[in-house]
């Protein structure tokens, strides 16, 4: 058993050096950008630090003891991913991020199993990553791309999903929204839609940094996040599928360590997962993210969760005090609902102009679409500010959001 | 950068010179920046003595990018197509004064780019690039 | 300038932490598996953590500070890379290995260009990273793969090579051979491939990290390479390509970072080389082989590939000494025409056995079919054992290779 | 590891028992260790009466996968197929002795899990994997 730790985000802040340290204009760093990738404790910092100083080799094949060294520790990680997130280890197949294992399952599985005719169904939510493979997919294969509609507070409306699925072979759908913080009922689309016999991608990059997540009584077909948005290094992400897909999907990249004989003429596969890991993996990476799973798991995901619906609500409420001042609050405005982001537009003062008077503040916050411009262009707003939390958060950090905000309403004179 | 903020970048923000649209524009050209999104679109128009008569600007953006744009069209009338094709990043850099951020050197920039690429009447490289 | 520090492998070794420190049998650490993966300098190591304590944050959308500071730093590894080989940074795409880099154009330009009836050239030398993609591809579009053959030197047969490329629109060939250190005649291939409007790809998995080796001068089409084979990270590496194919080609993953404008149902794509980056690059990783470019630039190439033929010249001599009690060398034997790795057999000791008798003497040798199953099949050679050596090797991890393979005879009795 | 190498298993090494082909066998399987390409093949002969009568094995491989193969054809005559399907790793592991890294356990495995695949008649897993 591992013990959990009772944290809030003041006490976590001394395990990432970054946010000690001051910035270029002497501020304490308020970091409220980790919706685009969060920052990493000593301990993932450690880890990268160790794997080179004292075991770095390639894996799989060496006979050596740092082979064998590295070997075990990049498999242990994903037996790591493969228990924090209730599935079996041979089914956790690494990927740089997010966004390849989506691409994955639309070059595999979509290229062999979508077809002229076919229907795939995502949702107006989707980050580009998981809308434009699909979107490419469906434009290759001469199939249609429908959408699950979104309403004005950004969530989905699923009246009509039985309705929206009549012939569809493939959904997928955002776990939570990186521009608003929905967190979309994943456990009754997939239960809807395998009623009807369409397979169920879900994209987590926004859901397993906050959330307890259990992919195997989600029921998902397929299940795509990335590393460094949960205090892993860059370079690592993973797809997770069911066994009997995995088996049957073609291969993705060709090359090393994914095979199994290889001729000049014929070849083989290796065992899933590896013949979907082809050349050399990001071995230090994958090592660092079951780090950072091993910190979160110390804290606790529902810990770590009812951490940021305490942020959400109270950035909420101080956000609201802005409101006669012109502030608008975009999405679900439900803490109990939403999680770890907050998009807003303040008056007439553009999303880029608020971020770069919060930077000389240093308060980090993301302006712009936010990788889901057609949400953008539906909701007619041609950007937002978004800011988004984590467990190194605090109430201070909003506190200087709200101050950075009124200097830049003086600023703009709104 | 707080700094650059000041009252005529807002005020070109608020109320941007040679704003909106030709009849029939001689050349055009519309661009977004990849990095926001925000979108400018300048159209010109050329007299007989191949000089630029008309200007005007249409789009969505910061202060930064809107106030630049703007400030621009208020100095083109009077050029060639050659001239406006060879304008530098320093143009801009002069109106609006310094302090601009290098992440935000691209919003300052769009007007520049897209009115270039409709004098050469292909996209433009990135003034900033052009260094 | 940089200046340029002259070196040899002794000297080098304390920059490597990890040959620092002795094996758990307490022997001093004796890394001959370089071609496998590199050791790294501190200087690499001490560039990941500083990523990650000082400046780690989303590139190209981010306005903060940290944001542009990593931005630039990423963008600045890529014109180191771009500078080390001779060509422009736009023509610098990241891939997380050279085995991405080539699926990234077997995808993107071999689904577009490589049709029924076409014929793709590659040789027998070719890791399978450089065969299964091209394999899978001409299976897919009733492609033919064909050959160029390889003596029993392993020297490429250049003789009928005119013959060889009569319809060919592709040939794929290794500028360094990982089995047998062969320096194929790339320069001459590229020459009379494109002769007969051949496109070529060159695989520099082994070419880079141990010779001068200026892309814009040999004229090839498409170079891949991996930065963990060259003192970098693990999960970077690039595809280096000719602007005008770079523009013409599809994007191959779909996501953020890729694209110009998004709506619902249509797309259009960032400009080159961004289009190949989906998703959250490996920011960290893509900043450390800076570094190491760096580092070997400030040894200067043509030193370290004078250092690798001193150690090749060496190395041959010493394991000649062995050839009476059994011993094979193969390969071209040529330090001049070879670099970095010697594969041989010893007796009848299987090459698993001998790693794993050295291994308990701290020697790290590689042994098997490494990657090259067909190449093995056609020499007759079950398995070898190869060593392969870097900027960090000496003549003493040499002797100690020899030592270890006397034991190895005593006790196999050989 | 270096004392791995013991009389014995040199001995089966460069004489294995066991060795070669059947003419018609009753279950036969052949795999290659995807790590390293060594590769063995499994014929086993079943009498009447259900048990294993007789067994050969062929292939290349290492000291520790061609000696744990050659001794493991001397223990399986007289089981039935049901048995041969429940054998363990522990079985090899008595029969090499200690001292086998684990980087080389697949080798080791390797009769085994061939063996196994012949009994079953579909592709067995590792046998390390299954504790
Ligand atoms: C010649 C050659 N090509 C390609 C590769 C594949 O490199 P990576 O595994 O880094 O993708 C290797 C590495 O083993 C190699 O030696
Ligand atoms: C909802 C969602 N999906 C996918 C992605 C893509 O993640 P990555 O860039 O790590 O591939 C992101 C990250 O921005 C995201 O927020």
């Amino acid at each position: 058993m591992i013990e959990t730790r009772t944290f809030n985000g003041t006490t976590l802040r001394k395990d990432f050096p970054i946010l000690a340290q001051p910035t270029s204009r002497g501020k304490r760093l308020v970091y409220l950008d980790s919706a685009a990738t969060s920052q990493k404790p000593q301990a993932v910092i450690d880890t990268l630090d160790r794997y080179y100083r004292e075991y770095n080799a390639n894996i799989h094949r060496g006979v050596y003891e740092i082979a064998a060294r590295a070997t075990d520790a990049y498999e242990h990680a994903r037996a790591t991913v493969a228990t924090f997130l209730g599935v079996h280890s041979r089914d956790v197949v690494f990927t740089r991020n997010a966004t390849e294992a989506i691409n994955l399952v639309a070059y595999s599985w979509g290229n062999r199993n979508i077809g002229s005719g076919d229907v795939v169904l995502i949702s107006e939510l989707e980050h580009h990553s998981n809308l434009v493979p699909w979107l490419r997919l469906c434009e290759r294969k001469g199939a249609t791309l429908r959408y699950i509609p979104v309403d004005a507070n950004g969530r989905l409306l699923l009246d009509d999903l039985d309705e929206r699925l009549r012939g569809v072979k493939l959904v997928a759908v955002t776990h939570v929204s990186n521009t608003l913080g929905t967190i979309n009922p994943v456990e009754e689309i997939i239960r809807r839609a395998h009623a009807v016999g369409a397979f169920v991608l879900i994209d987590g990059a926004q859901a397993v940094p906050h959330l307890a997540v259990n992919i195997a009584e989600l029921d998902a077909d397929f299940y795509a996040f990335s590393g460094h948005k949960m205090l892993g290094p860059t370079g690592i992400g993973a797809l997770i599928a069911t066994h009997a897909i995995l088996e049957e999907m073609d291969p993705f990249l060709y090359g090393g360590d994914m095979i199994g004989t290889v001729g000049y003429h014929s070849v083989s596969f290796n065992d899933v997962p590896y013949k979907f890991e082809a050349g050399t993996a990001s071995i230090a990476d994958a090592i660092g993210l079951g780090t950072a799973i091993d910190y979160l798991t110390a804290l606790g995901m529902d810990a770590v969760a009812a951490h940021e619906r305490d942020l959400s609500a109270y950035a909420l409420t101080r956000l609201a005090e802005l409101e006669p001042r012109g502030l608008a609050i975009y999405g679900p405005r439900d803490p109990a609902t939403m999680c770890g982001a907050i998009s807003f537009n303040f008056a007439d003062v553009h999303a880029h102009d608020l971020a770069s008077i919060l930077d000389t503040q240093g308060i980090c916050i993301r302006a712009g679409h936010h990788c889901t411009m057609p949400l953008m262009e539906k909701m007619g707003w041609s950007a937002t500010a978004r800011a988004s939390f984590y467990v190194y958060n605090d109430h201070d950090d909003i506190d200087a959001l709200i101050d950075g905000l009124k200097t830049a309403a003086t600023i703009f004179k709104v | 950068m707080d700094d650059f903020y000041r009252d005529y970048i807002l005020e070109h923000y608020r109320n941007p010179h040679n704003f909106g649209k030709l009849d029939a524009p001689t050349a055009t050209a519309e661009q977004t920046n990849p990095l926001c999104g925000d979108r400018i679109r300048m159209d010109l128009l050329v007299g007989d003595d191949g000089l630029v008569a008309d200007v005007r600007f249409s789009g969505k953006g910061c202060a930064i990018s809107q106030a630049s744009a703007s400030m621009l069209t208020d100095e083109i009338r009077g050029k060639t197509l050659e001239e406006v094709a060879r304008l530098g990043k320093d143009v801009i850099l002069e109106n609006v004064g310094i302090g601009i951020s290098p992440t935000r050197m691209k919003c300052a920039m769009l007007g520049l780019r897209v009115l270039k690429s409709a004098a050469i009447g292909s996209i433009a490289s990135w003034p900033d690039e052009d260094a």
